[in-house]
């Protein structure tokens, strides 16, 4: 286990994850493998929520009592947190939106209303192939609600962008941009700078969905070059609930607001309403409080860990899990083979044996992978697959989890009589 | 555990899963539908050829994982032949089967190799595998008595 | 404090609750008065959403393995007991938002989208003057979109609607009437089933805002003759983050998706994308797992106390707190002033002090009330006062706390020193 | 506790709320502004009358608590009367008073009335009670500002 780049505490994290003590499938260990699905939870994150819960529950900002005040802080701190976790510009930047599709939607939908950057008739939205379905149809309703039209950047054989005919692709009609930092289906880390540069030149909008890029390596929102930069709470070791949508200052005043209702009002008579400064005029209603605060801990223990180091822990384990793959006949991975150039996740085709299959066996090992399309169709029409079978580790994953995996792999094609 | 799995994957699925029955896509049909499992993609084109009351045939292309493609070519084989009330009334008693969560006794007599399925009804995960042909096959019969009703009228 | 009606197990409810232990403004006992803005936890409900993190956590439905199958069914059966709680025909009509407020604005932006029920020019959504910002912003925007026209439904002065006028507000233009239950400022409970059949006779789509109604008072979506009820999770002593939608299949299924992307599909491709039926066609992206696990625990508890007996509970305490309020010189109640009539949730006024320092006061004898306009800025203006302060009881509610408002507000005229 | 709220509601304060200076609408004026508290519904309605670079008038007509209404009464004495850069840094320091949490010491040399304020820094939710009308005035003065040199150009 001596695995050079791996976290040097990786034991004493391990223990900050109570669900990893958990046997499943009769008394097997629990060999968690489907991180990138959502992770697990430190204890620290699950007691500030209580805390929060039990000491200071009150509603935020309308409330004037002590626990008013304190929740609120609570609330507007976790803010601050998340703003200095993706070294954002200013606080106000930051929205707490339910989860990244909300995110998202929140930007699509809103270009499709009156307004200086609403998208219309001969416009073009460009995305890519390896998209999450919460960054491909949220830009197909605007697409219909507006007639603009959708193009696709396409994907190499090896599963990277294919950026030859980027040059055609980008003009000045492409009014969005919108792609993944890391693909949750290939691992491919995209050039976010280098690709948000290239669309900037032509003047269009460029949206970022770091959901899978946020939990495993440092996200900078000014050095990436984008408008919108877009994650989830649940897979930074955060609760469900929890979205972020970081935002360009001038690109958020810009647009409408999204939701109606309370809090995000200046004023509300009869006749018309007026819509406060941003973060609020996004934040319609109750936000959800006791999840920010959440994602304030999960945040922070994340930076206290070290995304740096974190980064270098999924590519030893991503580099050893290839390794491990690539032992066991008949099956092929998707995705860049370097582990270099991708992230935690491995998606991989196993020959006679279907992903459910694949996941089913492993399940009565302990081991927990994901199998289907992973909300991304079109990568997977790409490579001519209609499935696939992912294992994606996370901070607290160990080489021997993969060797376990490797070895029930091994047991499936015996079980199934493949090869 | 290999007993647990064994309780799932019958030989007689895995045989099914090898060679299932009645596949491919024929003519005649009044119907053809097509069914996803949105969660994991499984997939299945079928077409329904009724004679009269009696199914004539059924048949079908589908993708999927052993559980969903032994189940079609199981259901199939059940179904054609039958009148079209009696493969309902087959198809009411799989359903119970499945969503039974173990504790429904399958008979025999009635569901043949379906009573492989017992199984399953213990995996909720897999449940809806075991019933995504025989949920399109049920949709593509409606379709097609609705269509000669329409006719008649 | 022998009261009729209160609950006969007050004292254990209370132990419930955790925070009511907690001690504010350097020793003094918390006397939570804000339950209308939020409701506090029992131990229960955070019990088990930390037990799910700990044990159970994982992302639903789309994960084939133990930890997915236990969180699916404890996402799914959080359905069956929203369902359950509103008596609700079936499961699949019950959707799960982040909050009410999400929950109007699906609703109302949905019906501006190209479909059967589209909004357009000359038709007209009747609202009321006693709505939340939540039900009015969201058909303020749905006007603008669609050109439709927004008219209202006034008030009495006694803060009751002013049904005179229906038979020309309510005609064959009439597409929607949205209305609340229970009014959050004027404490007013609406004749819901009454109004739902008169808009139903020119043929409207009714939606009730039951986000006060659903915390004290048996909610019967089918008895409402409503096509569509809303409530939200924290009121109901369930965490934030989670608000529910019912509606009638045929109207949901009537209505095109409103936010895009995983979980909402049945297939992607780069050419279109199909949904997936109800519920799922209304939940894109990861849901709110551990909150809908948490309102399903805070609706089996609140179930468990019985809602009848909760609502007898909070009128009790409100015709105690009338009562109170009254012996306070230059104190005057808005809305209703029988306990029968009205929710439990108060608003009122004190002749030369204004709600902001009222509360402040209050706050330092350890009573959280709320001040200001509490989000319905048009029911304000039309009793002319800019802002009101607002104490609103719950289930754990003792008339002592009531006893201890009615002291501290004599004690803030003396501090003022009016009358 | 009475000593903590004595701390918020200094006898200046009280007395600023019960009898507001430089209080009501008034001409001449070149800009007004509206502004209004969104969580509370504190409202301000003002006016800026400049004279060159002097601040000639300020009027105003709000409605809000004690300490808002104190405030406006405060802030338009202090201002009416100086330069718009003597008004903007007294406003500098008014707002690192309210910023500081309770750790800031006023200069009653500035501030005058205004260092009564130092107790409402203690109470977050109180602050933007306080700036308000100091937000509004900044703003108004900026508009002037900006038209005259609009029209300068
Ligand atoms: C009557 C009413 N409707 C809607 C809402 C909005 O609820 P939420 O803020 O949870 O969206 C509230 C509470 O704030 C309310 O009292
Ligand atoms: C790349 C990517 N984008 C978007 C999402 C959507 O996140 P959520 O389901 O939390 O909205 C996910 C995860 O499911 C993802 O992996």
């Amino acid at each position: 286990m001596g695995l050079e780049g791996l976290l040097p505490e990786l034991e004493i994290i391990r223990k900050d994850f109570p669900i990893l003590e958990r046997t499943v499938a009769g008394g097997k260990r629990l060999v968690y493998l489907d991180s990138a699905n959502t992770s697990q939870k430190p204890q620290v994150v699950i007691d500030t929520m209580v805390d929060h819960l039990e000491n200071h529950n009150a509603n935020i900002a309308r409330a004037m009592h002590a626990l008013g005040a304190e929740s609120t802080e609570a609330f507007e701190g976790a803010r601050d947190r998340v703003a200095a976790f993706l070294n954002a510009p200013s606080r106000d930047e930051v929205i707490f939106t339910k989860n990244a599709s909300e995110a998202l939607n929140l930007v699509a939908s809103t270009l499709a209303f009156r307004g200086p950057l609403q998208l219309g008739e001969g416009d073009e939205i460009l995305i890519t192939e390896m998209e999450h379905h919460s960054n491909i149809v949220p830009w197909q309703m605007l697409a219909q609600r507006t007639g603009a039209t959708l193009r696709w950047i396409g994907l190499t054989d090896d599963g990277r962008l294919d950026l030859s005919n980027l040059g055609e692709l980008l003009n000045e009609r492409t009014k969005v941009v919108a792609f993944t930092w890391v693909s949750n289906m290939l691992g491919t880390i995209n050039p976010v700078s280098d690709l948000a540069a290239r669309a900037k030149e032509v003047g269009a909008l460029v949206v970022v969905d770091a959901s899978q890029a946020a939990p495993q390596l440092p996200v900078d929102v000014v050095a990436s070059g984008a408008d919108f930069v877009v994650f989830t709470g649940h897979k930074v070791v955060g609760p469900t609930g929890i979205g972020v949508l970081w935002g360009h200052r001038e690109v958020l005043d810009a647009l409408p607001p999204f939701l109606g209702g309370g809090e995000m009002i200046a004023t509300v008579t009869m006749a018309e309403s007026t819509y406060a400064p941003i973060p609020h005029k996004f934040e319609a209603g109750t936000p959800p409080i006791v999840e920010a605060v959440g994602l304030g801990a999960a945040v922070d223990y994340l930076s206290a860990v070290g995304m740096d180091a974190i980064h270098r822990h999924e590519q030893t384990i991503t580099r050893y899990a290839l390794e491990g793959l690539a032992s066991v006949p008949g099956t092929t991975v998707l995705g860049p083979l370097d582990a270099e150039s991708r992230g935690g996740a491995i998606s991989f085709e196993m020959q006679g044996v279907h992903p459910h299959d694949i996941a089913q066996v492993l399940d009565t090992q302990g081991i927990a992978v994901r199998a289907g399309h992973h909300c991304a169709k079109p990568a997977h029409a790409r490579f001519g697959v209609q499935s696939s079978t992912r294992m994606s580790s996370y901070l607290y994953t160990r080489p021997d989890e993969i060797d376990a995996l490797v070895e029930a792999l091994n047991y499936t094609r015996a079980y199934f009589k493949v090869g | 555990m290999s007993a647990e799995l064994d309780s799932l994957y019958q030989e007689i699925i895995l045989d099914h899963y090898k060679k299932p029955l009645h596949a491919g896509l024929r003519d005649p049909f009044e119907a053809e539908v097509h069914h996803v499992n949105p969660t994991c993609g499984d997939e299945v084109t079928l077409r329904v050829h009724l004679e009269g009351d009696k199914v004539a045939d059924v048949s079908y292309h589908s993708e999927g994982c052993s559980i969903s493609q032994a189940s079609t070519s199981v259901m199939a084989d059940l179904v054609i032949g039958k009148t079209v009330d009696e493969a309902m009334a087959i198809h009411a008693d799989f359903l119970a089967l499945m969503q039974g969560k173990g504790t429904v006794e399958p008979d025999e007599d009635v569901l043949e190799d379906g009573i492989a399925f017992a199984g399953v009804a213990k995996f909720p995960a897999r449940v809806k595998c075991a019933l995504l042909s025989w949920m399109a096959w049920k949709d593509a019969t409606a379709k097609v008595l609705a269509d000669n009703t329409l006719e008649k009228a």
